[in-house]
């Protein structure tokens, strides 16, 4: 009966059902039982990160069959932050998904199951304790995440999803392909039994299945200069669906190569290749700014700054390799911070995007005049979650910041500092270049029109969360400790 | 007591108060000629010595009275009374009374503080509000020469405060006491007229008007000479540089004071020009006190009295002045006037044979060149002061009576009476017995008697030969050092700016669209990846 | 040379052509195909390493059932999606890969 | 330690009300006024309940652990209560004074909400107990002002805006950069009295000296220290409430104040001196009095000219810092809040003129004295006291930064101070000439509020810089009476020199 009620297998489960039941239900009252299920999602979260903080890491046999024939799922303290964020910002997404579609209805029937299925990739995914089940959730979440791409037709986003699917598949064969080499050389994809025998003079095929799966895994976190599909796709989506795109599907990607790095593959890593990694995030940053900077799209605009922000991820990797034990910790917990605190205040940016754009009717900069004085609470939800990114206090954002720039003095690599100290500078040029424009009056021939309630709130749901982040952070990195003890 | 001193300071402000708003301006303007009233009552009746702290002012203010003080609050307040009276009669027609009175009362309220307070902040404080308040007096006719004279004055007022707190703060710190007697020396030069500090006194006397021009003279001037008095190190070290140098600034200001006055048209320039020479021997009589400060307990009281027969002798001369403009240069006015003519020329009987009699005493004990020097320099000087007050005289006495106004002429005579009686009596008064006893010797009469009697000799004379003054424009070296100073500011480059430049963003960042286009196709797209792939294979295998 | 490394080796061989074609051929179909290529080899490779001493592993031959499954899921979404483009342009090519590449700023 | 909520209640005080004005309609004068008002005197009382408290050696801590080593922390010691009391006093005021400015205009609700923001920011830049706290409010502030600084929305207020983030964002990252090394090699770093650094190993001088640099050039910024201060004369494009709140308390006091903290109460002002940090900052310090003061004499545009005298006047502040010695102290510290009430009654003059009468210019005010009397009256009070001409606060100032400059041995000073008053004369005086002395030229360029009756402009635009004003005037006339800004800030000096004071 305690075995019905764990929260591990109800988190993958729920969506799945709920996805479905929306194809069938349609879009009105599947929408209604989305977010009633994302909220008892939410709360298993919790519960279950509860659970954790109690008794730490642990492991769950679906239907009691157990690894290798059946599928385990394991849970440690990164897997309940990443599974908090998702159910944290799906929930909002899912309520102004609802005002989004009722006054923009574009591709609202298919938006809920894909939704669904997404949200159970993702879940899966976070929970997932061997390589394998981690390819099938990959998979579902690509698929996914293309299809949510493709809801709203149109030459633009279908020509985005089309690209997106090619360079989601490209990764998933690489990872499958690092798959087959580790089954290959280990007879096991099981996290558990792998971790333990790979070691520092591992054969050649180890070595390459690490390379591919994480040169897969870069293609599809769209690190720099591997980027290219994620602007079109990102920015042509409609809001929701951007917002769920760059707030948590890159992060899935992203979650998985840590896993690789810091735990399976960790005997094999050197600081060269962290330096790699951490120059392609460096270059990320930079080049992402710049590119938002020049963009007149407001949604390509955001979406740039998802390119960028994910470089800040990537330079936990030289932050975190072959350094003393307490400065990988604090570049640990900046790198999770960065990705949850990017991804609520990402979530809460497009949101807030997407409303602007209801309201002006047009995706232009320049045609925002008017938007400070109409919708306050969506460009202050704007203004908060450009904190956030910018990296101020006191955000997420700069507690992510103020990890990694303490780890990168500590260990002495200070052009990480200028980096992130340049690129903050770079992201608050872009995030002004927005706040700027809103707060002009109105020009002759525009309009601004209101827009629900619903979209205004959730979107500042977002964005406040992503600065009390900032506040409470303590408890999310007693959570992330769990089960990273040894 | 306390009351009193408070309501000196506070009943000048008070009128000035009353003078701002409309409604109460005529009040304002009945109270202003009583407003010195109290500081008078004060001087009169305060015991010696008195003091009254006040910590919550300022900076923790200490009002009160010495010996020194008690004299010089009685003739500033004389003055100003006077002065305020005359200006009640003076301005009767002028549509901006009450702006003269007001800037009247302000300076007024600053200068009776600088005689009541003791501690250096206070005294720095109201020093500072006469000084600018007289602006207003200086200005107050707003024609070019007055402007010009305001601005002169104000420049060296403002560089004289900087110098004066400068000192103020340096002298509590004896390291520093060389620095700290030049800044004093010179912050307050400014106001007593040391050469080269003197140029804006000829301006601002001519520009002021009458009872304004008084104050500045009679009263003002010796606020200056105060400062000196309260915080140079006179008695208390020797600091024969300063001495010496402060001594030589005397002499030049005394002889050059009297050559320049003498090329002089305008009797406010010329009364400039004597009390730039008159204050030559304060500089003198300090510079000693410096020089050899065994001296100076001999030298004080001769200062002090020196001081208020200079005061009242030239706030008379200038209401004197001021009497002949406006009712005609009268036999009867030209006796009054040559009443203090002859005080500052040191006739005898005058209040001034009494302290140039004592002066000459206290340095007769000099160290070696000085007293020499001084023994032959000084009846020079004597004979130089009698030839500029003939000169005032002769220009005072030519001047046609300009007009006859509506102005009530005892308004104008009356002032000006009790000023020439306190001359008359108050220094005698107020002597130490042995200086009158000195002075009442007929040595000492006839020592006095001959520079007055020279000078009107030399002056019949030059009458007769019709000897024509050469004629220097008022603030004399200002005038070349103006020109100078436009040149400079015509030639003077400008400010560079300091500012980023900020590109701005969309042109600078034209190049990366193109790029980025080239970044989407596949080839390169997948060319990248598999570079990357071999790189992390490469680098993941350094590892074995 | 055993017959797990032949496998091994035919199934890297397909994984490179996949590769090939899925970055180099312009035409959508292609592409899709060159995917399923690329696919195949990996299951070739996967099945073909995962013999132990000539015995028959249960695990990866269930592995690739659920690859295909999957693989078939992705065609299918690819093969819808470019059919929607086909209809929407005329074109089986993304905007990229044309000759008369607009900027591809979409 | 009692009472932790104190402190965190002043902030919220304008924090709440700052929030809840965003969201009000444009109609809703009223409830936005009382909002307010009522924050504004909400928040002058508990600063009364703490000034009483630290006067009685009573100190108000409120701690929150953000991150683990990383705590936020609101501590009213003394020198948190001038600078607290400094803004909540002026705010209020300066609230009036929006309100009769911007009587009418567009977008009030988004601007009185930006307003308490930046009072928010200001009162916890105050009250910030380490480096972190105070980097937080720092960059609110930025935030906060950045949208009145381009309210107007104009061609030039938006580029304005634009100089402003640039400058005042590069040096927060510097600030940010110092900050976190400091946490580094210190760990966390309260403000404490004497500072704590000096108990570092003597290797980390160097660092220190490193750390110093970035710390007071991302202060440097804010403070408008030369050559930082280009953001300054252009932000003053913002409406006068905006720029008097700027120029008096905000930012260039964020800046001045971080760099009080930074030298007593992070290093420690006998460590500092130890490290040779204080004559290099008199230097920077000196220069920027002189060239402000340059600058402003060459300023045709009256807010201009007042921009560049404050450029000038707020490095008096970091000059006083920068003199070892209780005096020193004294006289900087008294500065910071001396030139905020000049400052702001410059600002509100400036902005009478140009409301009333469309004056912007020096070369337009001539005989504006005799038409506008009260107001000119107080640009004078606060112009004479920017020259430093007792008994108004300014000269307080001067005078202990002299003294302090010959306790701290650095006579040179005085010669820096002389100067830059004389200057500070050589721009002000000219205009009160032209004000009071000039006969008015006949019509003003753009006359808005006719005289009626009394008044000579709206009253809620004349009694803030009157009151203002009457303040120059008390702050120096009572400058030694109990609870004045200089018996205050020789308590706080006290208690920084506790171990060095004989």
């Amino acid at each position: 009966m305690t075995d019905f009620l764990d929260p591990l297998p109800w988190l993958i489960m729920l969506p799945l059902a709920w996805g479905t039941l929306a194809f069938v239900l349609g879009p009105g009252r599947g929408g209604r039982l989305a977010v009633a299920a994302i909220a008892l999602q939410g709360a298993l979260a919790l519960q279950l990160a509860g659970q954790l903080i109690d008794s730490g890491a642990r492991v769950y046999a679906v239907g009691g069959w157990g690894a290798p024939l059946g599928i385990d799922l394991m849970a440690d303290g990164l897997a309940a932050v990443m599974l908090l964020l998702t159910q944290a910002v799906a929930l909002p997404l899912a309520v102004y998904a609802r005002g989004y579609f009722a006054a923009s209805p574009k591709g609202r029937e298919l938006f809920w199951p894909f939704t669904g299925f997404l949200l159970a990739a993702l879940n899966a995914l976070f929970l997932s304790a061997d390589l394998f089940n981690i390819y099938v959730t990959l998979e579902l979440l690509g698929l996914a995440a293309v299809g949510l791409v493709a809801i709203a037709g149109g030459r633009q986003p279908v020509t985005a999803a089309m690209r997106y699917l090619f360079a989601t598949l490209l990764g998933s064969g690489a990872w499958l392909l690092g798959v087959a080499l580790i089954y290959g050389t280990y007879g096991s994809v099981s996290l558990a039994v792998l971790t333990p025998l790979i070691h520092a003079g591992a054969p050649l095929a180890v070595t390459l299945a690490a390379a591919l799966m994480l040169a897969g895994l870069l293609l599809k976190t769209a690190l720099f200069p591997f980027h290219f599909w994620l602007p079109p796709a990102h920015g042509g989506a409609p809001a929701p669906v951007s917002a769920l795109l760059s707030a948590l599907v890159i992060k899935a990607t992203f979650y998985l190569a840590l896993r690789l790095w810091l735990e399976l593959f960790a005997p094999l890593t050197t600081v060269a290749a962290a330096q790699l990694l951490g120059v392609l995030g460096a270059a990320a940053i930079l080049w992402g700014s710049v590119l938002a900077l020049t963009q007149s799209r407001l949604k390509m605009l955001v979406a740039y700054s998802t390119v960028a922000q994910v470089g800040y991820l990537f330079l936990l990797f030289p932050l975190a390799t072959l350094v003393p034990p307490g400065t990988a910790d604090s570049a640990l917990a900046g790198g999770v911070m960065q990705a949850v605190a990017h991804g609520l205040a990402k979530a809460a940016m497009f949101a807030a995007t997407g409303s602007m754009i209801v309201a002006t009717g047009r995706d232009d900069i320049s045609r925002l005049g008017g938007v400070g004085a109409r919708l306050p609470l969506t460009l202050f939800s704007f203004g908060l979650a450009g904190v956030t990114l910018m990296g101020l206090p006191p955000s997420g954002g700069f507690s992510a910041k103020w990890l990694l720039l303490g780890s990168a003095l500590e260990s002495g690599q200070w052009w990480w500092v200028v980096v992130m100290i340049v690129g903050g500078l770079l992201t608050a040029a872009y995030v002004f270049k927005v706040l700027r424009r809103a707060f002009l009056p109105r020009a002759a021939g525009d309009r601004v029109a209101r827009v629900p309630r619903t979209l205004e709130f959730s979107a500042f749901a977002l964005a406040l969360a992503s600065i009390l982040l900032g506040l409470f952070g303590a408890p999310l990195l007693e959570l992330l400790a769990v089960g990273r003890e040894a | 007591m306390d009351t009193l001193t408070v309501l000196c300071l506070a009943a000048p402000l008070l009128a000035a108060a009353l003078l701002w708003l409309p409604a109460s301006r005529p009040l304002g303007l009945r109270l202003a000629p009583w407003a010195a009233l109290p500081a008078l009552l004060l001087a009169l009746a305060a015991p010696i010595p008195y003091e009254v702290d006040l910590p919550w002012l300022l900076l923790g203010t200490r009002l009160g009275l010495d010996e020194t003080g008690r004299v010089f609050l009685l003739f500033t307040a004389l003055i100003w009374l006077a002065a305020g009276w005359f200006a009640r009669a003076w301005l009767a027609d002028d549509a901006r009374r009450h702006i003269f009175a007001g800037f009247f009362l302000l300076t007024q309220a600053g200068n009776l503080g600088v005689c009541l307070v003791l501690d250096a902040a206070g005294f720095y404080g109201f020093f500072a509000l006469m000084s600018l308040a007289a602006y207003g007096l200086i200005v107050h006719d707003r024609s070019p020469p007055a402007r010009r004279a305001g601005r002169v004055y104000l420049v060296l007022a403002l560089a004289g405060e900087m110098l004066i707190l400068s000192g103020l703060l340096l002298v509590a710190d004896a390291t520093h006491m060389p620095a700290a007697v030049a800044c004093l020396i010179l912050g307050f030069g400014v106001k007593t007229g040391l050469p080269l500090l003197h140029v804006s006194l000829p301006l601002a006397y001519a520009a002021t008007p009458i009872p304004g021009a008084a104050v500045l003279a009679g009263a003002m001037i010796n606020a200056g000479l105060l400062g000196w008095l309260r915080f140079l190190p006179l008695g208390e070290a020797a600091l024969p540089g300063a001495g010496s140098a402060l001594m030589l600034a005397g002499l030049l200001a005394i002889f050059y004071g009297v050559a320049v006055g003498l090329t002089q048209r305008q009797p406010g320039a010329l009364l400039a020009y004597s009390s730039i020479s008159q204050m030559g021997y304060f500089s003198v009589a300090l510079g000693a006190g410096l020089l050899a400060p065994e001296l100076w307990p001999l030298l004080l009281p001769v200062v002090v009295l020196y001081a208020l027969h200079h005061a009242l002798a030239k706030g008379a001369l200038f209401l004197g002045v001021g009497v002949a403009e406006r009712c005609g240069a009268s036999r009867r006015v030209m006796l009054g006037l040559a009443l203090p003519a002859l005080a500052l020329a040191g006739a005898p009987l005058t209040s001034g044979m009494l302290v140039k009699g004592g002066l000459k005493a206290g340095l007769a004990d000099l160290p070696a060149p000085w007293a020499e020097l001084l023994a032959a320099l000084l009846p020079l000087a004597a004979l130089g002061t009698a030839l500029l007050m003939v000169r005032l005289l002769w220009l005072v006495g030519r001047a046609a009576p300009a007009q006859r106004t509506s102005a009530s002429v005892v308004g104008l005579l009356a002032p000006w009476l009790v000023l020439l009686l306190a001359l008359a009596g108050l220094a005698w008064m107020m002597a130490p017995q042995s200086l009158i006893t000195k002075a009442l010797s007929l040595g000492a009469q006839l020592d006095a008697a001959w520079p007055p009697l020279a000078a009107a000799a030399l002056c019949a004379i030059a009458l007769r030969l019709r000897w024509r003054a050469p004629m220097l424009p008022p603030g004399d070296v200002l005038v070349p050092l103006l020109r100078g100073l436009a040149y400079l500011r015509r030639r003077a480059p400008a400010l560079p700016q300091w500012r980023i430049a900020l590109p701005s963003g969309s042109r600078a960042a034209a190049r990366p669209p193109q790029l980025e286009s080239q970044l989407r196709a596949w080839g390169t797209a997948g060319a990248l990846w598999l570079a990357l792939l071999a790189a992390v294979i490469a680098l993941l295998a350094g590892t074995g | 040379m055993s017959a797990a490394l032949l496998y091994a080796l035919a199934g890297a061989a397909l994984f490179a052509i996949g590769l090939a074609g899925l970055l180099l051929q312009p035409h959508l179909l292609r592409k899709i195909l060159a995917f399923n290529i690329l696919g195949s080899g990996v299951f070739l490779i996967l099945v073909g390493l995962g013999q132990r001493d000539g015995t028959i592993d249960p695990v990866p031959q269930a592995m690739v059932l659920t690859g295909i499954v999957v693989a078939i899921a992705a065609t299918a979404l690819a093969l819808a999606l470019a059919r929607q483009l086909l209809d929407l342009t005329g074109q089986m090519r993304l905007p990229e890969d044309r000759p008369d590449a607009e900027p591809a700023d979409d | 330690m009692s009472d932790p909520w104190l402190p965190a209640l002043v902030v919220l005080s304008s924090l709440l009300p700052g929030l809840i004005i965003f969201f009000l309609a444009e109609s809703r004068i009223r409830l936005r006024t009382t909002l307010n008002l009522t924050g504004a005197l909400v928040k002058l009382g508990f600063i009364g309940v703490m000034l009483w408290g630290v006067q009685n050696g009573r100190e108000y801590v409120f701690r929150h652990t953000v991150l683990p080593g990383l705590d936020l922390v609101l501590h009213a010691d003394a020198l948190a209560l001038l600078f607290v009391s400094l803004s909540a006093v002026l705010w209020l005021f300066t609230t009036l004074y929006a309100i009769g400015y911007l009587e009418g205009a567009p977008n009030r609700s988004r601007f009185f909400g930006f307003f308490s923001l930046c009072v928010t920011a200001t009162v916890g830049v105050a009250m910030a107990g380490n480096l972190f706290t105070f980097f937080l409010f720092y960059e609110l502030l930025t935030l906060a002002t950045y949208p009145l600084v381009v309210h107007r929305g104009t061609d030039k207020a938006l580029r304005a805006g634009h100089v402003y983030l640039a400058y005042t964002l590069a040096g927060g990252a510097l600030l940010l950069i110092g900050t976190v090394w400091l946490y580094g090699l210190a760990g966390q770093v309260d403000f404490v009295h004497g500072g704590s650094l000096s108990a570092l190993p003597p290797e980390a001088a160097g660092q220190l000296q490193l750390i110093f640099l970035l710390l007071i050039a991302g202060l440097g910024v804010k403070a408008a220290l030369v050559p930082l201060h280009g953001w300054l004369p252009m932000a003053m494009v913002a409406p006068a409430p905006v720029s008097a709140l700027l120029h008096a308390v905000a930012v260039v006091k964020a800046g001045a104040f971080g760099i009080v903290r930074v030298v007593y109460e992070v290093y420690g002002i006998e460590f500092a001196q130890s490290l040779a940090l204080l004559l290099p900052l008199a230097i920077a310090a000196s220069i920027t009095i002189i060239w402000g003061s340059l600058r402003a004499l060459f300023q045709d545009d009256l807010k201009k000219r007042l921009a560049y005298s404050t450029v000038s006047q707020v490095s008096y502040i970091v000059l006083g810092v920068a003199l070892f010695g209780p005096l020193g102290t004294m006289g900087g510290l008294v500065h910071l809040v001396h030139q905020g009430i000049m400052k702001i009654t410059l600002f509100f003059c400036a902005g009478n003129y140009a409301e009333t009468l469309g004056i912007h210019k020096v070369s337009e005010m001539d005989g504006v004295g005799r038409r506008m009397p009260w107001t000119t009256l107080a640009f004078s009070l606060g112009a004479l006291g920017m020259i430093g001409v007792p008994p108004l606060a300014g000269f307080v100032s001067k005078w202990y930064l002299g003294v302090g400059a010959l306790e701290a041995g650095m006579p040179w000073v005085l010669a820096v101070l002389a100067a830059s008053s004389l200057l500070n004369a050589a721009y002000f005086l000219p205009i009160l000439h032209r004000a009071w002395f000039k006969p008015a030229s006949g019509s003003w360029p753009d006359e808005k509020i006719p005289q009626r009756g009394r008044w000579e402009t709206a009253p809620l635009l004349l009694i803030p810089p009157l009151a203002t004003a009457a303040a120059t005037l008390a702050t120096g006339l009572f400058a030694g009476a109990a609870f004045s800004p200089l018996s205050w800030a020789e308590l706080i000096a006290v208690r920084e020199y506790l171990a060095w004071i004989p």
